[in-house]
């Protein structure tokens, strides 16, 4: 009973489908439970959703629950809506990759001078601008990142060296204060936009 | 994000030796923990804090404080911060004439047309420690609230069986260019960090080459220039190789005089 | 009874919690249900998981369903990077932030007796777990800082009033006058101390 309600948990909140065997490793050795009893798990938890519209369902690597196909209209228009801003973290992490490739995320964090998140990481390799290249041969051997063709493509660029120079970069900030300003206007267009949001706060409230 | 334990660890790193003195026993009401002057330092991150800690150890009541006693003890621990080159003694100094000041006054007849509405520096001094005490409190429960990555998980359903295209934030060029320039403005205030001005390609040919040699356990030097490339080309890989090879990420190796270079990635060798 | 459907297909399907007004937003405005079809949907979802190892929960943003806090031991185990633990001094900041607010840079420095580093701001502005929400009016105009609703959804609580209790402020008695004479006392009494903290003198000056 208790195995049936960890699989479940464990099905739920991992970001990747999941094999019997994976499940069993979950289990410390004394307490892991054999295969069968896992698959019975399984076999039940299916059962309890069949009239959800979420489902356990078994792909290719593994099972993973998915919202039922017959949903698929309103999931789309969830996603329809605009899409967010990055932050300005995530757009200082993107530059540093692509003008100091290949880097580890404590070579980002040691430029930046504080701490990059994994999300912000996640976030660049799901878009597939950033990719592993290597892994550096010191402890933890940490991942080396790059940039990728998909990120030249985006940006319509040939290759890197269509980036412009450190040099250019400087000049810009001596020269064209007005691009500053842009930049500024941005900011205050998210803040605008934290605004909105602010907006919604009463609805959460009444909520309550 | 965590200064004093950071500038601990990087000033005094085995806690038996400190500044070539060794030394083995320590006082039994410094503390308590026997596993290090980081932890030690951790308990007094900041002045007010300092001397909560020593009003505790002497289980003194906050509200009666003998400022004399605790401002001989505090410099002694100012003079220890400064031993260790702590940026924080400066902000210990601040305190401690705070505490003298207060002294003085307390020593000092009161001038009777002033007392009426002039607060007592101990009160001020008192409420600024309960105030704070109150502050540390709330970030040891805000500590044990449950939370996102420790007790919290999300919870979510795929949804790549439905065919949806999840709109992307859109980047322009300029936005990074700006961002960088931006970390670049930061890197030069802090000045310790240095920025070379490498051309662009080399950068790019290096992760190139690391790929390549993912693939493959080692490569051939020749294998790596492209002929069509030109002149150009060639230099920008032979830059690139040299300084990967810089970094250790990658290694030239030759079996035998006059054999061909052979460049291997220092990761596939282990 | 179709609402239901969408709407347990949308909050497990959504990456973020959703508010009643978000949820409300999927459907087309024709036939857009009212907050109270809405809000007795997610009352019915929140029943039907009552007894399964993971629920729907409401945080600051709106309502996203989680792994139950006992299955956490064994979720954790999913995940291979450990959870992150915070200083002192960023925990420290982040409680005068969130019971403060709003304040600045200046007053939590106040309370701590130590500077803050514009890196811990950072990072906490990275977090997103505070924002600037306004400029005091006073020289310099310094940034006043509040915490945001990410903050609330990392720690689980739908709102500000859910923070743990402050504990009481011991009411300060007035000193009496004769309070110079304790103050000599103490002198004295010091002194004789001084003699058994010479016995501590030389550990500090051992440390140096």
């Amino acid at each position: 009973m208790e195995t049936k309600r960890i699989v479940e948990a464990l099905l739920f909140a991992a970001d990747r489908p999941m094999t019997v065997k994976q499940l069993q490793n979950v289990f410390p050795e004394l307490e892991r439970p054999d295969s069968g009893e896992i698959q019975a798990a399984i076999e039940a938890i299916i059962e309890d959703y069949r009239q959800r519209p979420v489902g356990l369902c078994l792909v290719a690597s593994g099972y993973r629950f998915q919202v039922r196909e017959e949903m698929a209209p309103w999931v789309s228009r969830l996603f329809a809506e605009k899409p967010p801003k990055y932050s300005r973290a995530l757009l200082e992490t993107i530059a540093i990759i692509a003008y100091r490739q290949p880097v580890t995320r404590g070579d980002i964090e040691d430029i930046r001078g504080v701490s990059v998140s994994s999300n912000m990481l996640r976030t660049l390799l799901e878009r597939e601008w950033i990719k592993v290249v290597a892994h550096k041969e010191t402890p933890g051997r940490p991942a080396l990142y790059g940039t990728t063709r998909q990120f030249l493509d985006y940006f319509n660029l040939a290759s890197l060296s269509e980036l412009p120079t450190l040099q250019e970069i400087q000049e810009i900030q001596e020269f064209e204060p007005a691009s500053i300003n842009t930049i500024q206007s941005d900011q205050e267009q998210s803040e605008n936009q934290a605004e909105e949001e602010q907006a919604d706060a009463p609805v959460a409230a009444s909520i309550e | 994000m965590n200064e004093v334990t950071v500038e601990a660890a990087t000033e005094t790193p085995p806690l038996a030796i400190v500044c070539g003195q060794p030394y083995q026993d320590l006082p039994k009401d410094l503390y308590i923990p026997p596993d290090a002057l980081q932890v030690f330092l951790e308990a007094f991150q900041g002045p007010l804090d300092l001397l909560l800690y020593l009003i505790k150890k002497q289980n003194l009541d906050i509200l009666n404080i003998p400022i004399a006693q605790i401002t001989r003890q505090y410099i002694a621990y100012i003079d220890m911060m400064q031993g260790l080159r702590l940026e924080l003694a400066a902000e210990y100094l601040v305190m401690a004439a705070l505490l003298a000041e207060i002294k003085s006054r307390m020593l000092l007849p009161r001038q009777p047309e002033v007392g009426e509405d002039e607060e007592d520096p101990r009160a001020c001094l008192i409420r600024r420690l309960q105030e704070y005490e109150q502050m540390q409190r709330a970030a040891e429960e805000i500590d044990r609230l449950p939370r996102q990555e420790r007790d919290v998980f999300t919870v979510a359903a795929d949804v790549a069986m439905i065919e949806i295209e999840k709109r992307q934030p859109d980047l322009h060029l300029a936005e990074i260019m700006l961002a960088f320039q931006d970390v670049l403005r930061r890197v030069e205030q802090l000045s310790h960090h240095h920025i070379t001005r490498e051309p662009l390609s080399v950068r790019e040919r290096m992760s190139t080459i690391l790929e390549t040699l993912k693939n493959a356990d080692n490569l051939v030097f020749s294998a790596l220039f492209t002929v069509s490339e030109g002149r150009h080309g060639v230099v920008v890989s032979f830059l690139a190789i040299l300084e990967l090879c810089r970094e250790g990420l990658v290694e030239i190796i030759q079996s035998e005089p006059f054999a061909e270079l052979r460049i291997r990635n220092r990761t596939a060798a282990g």
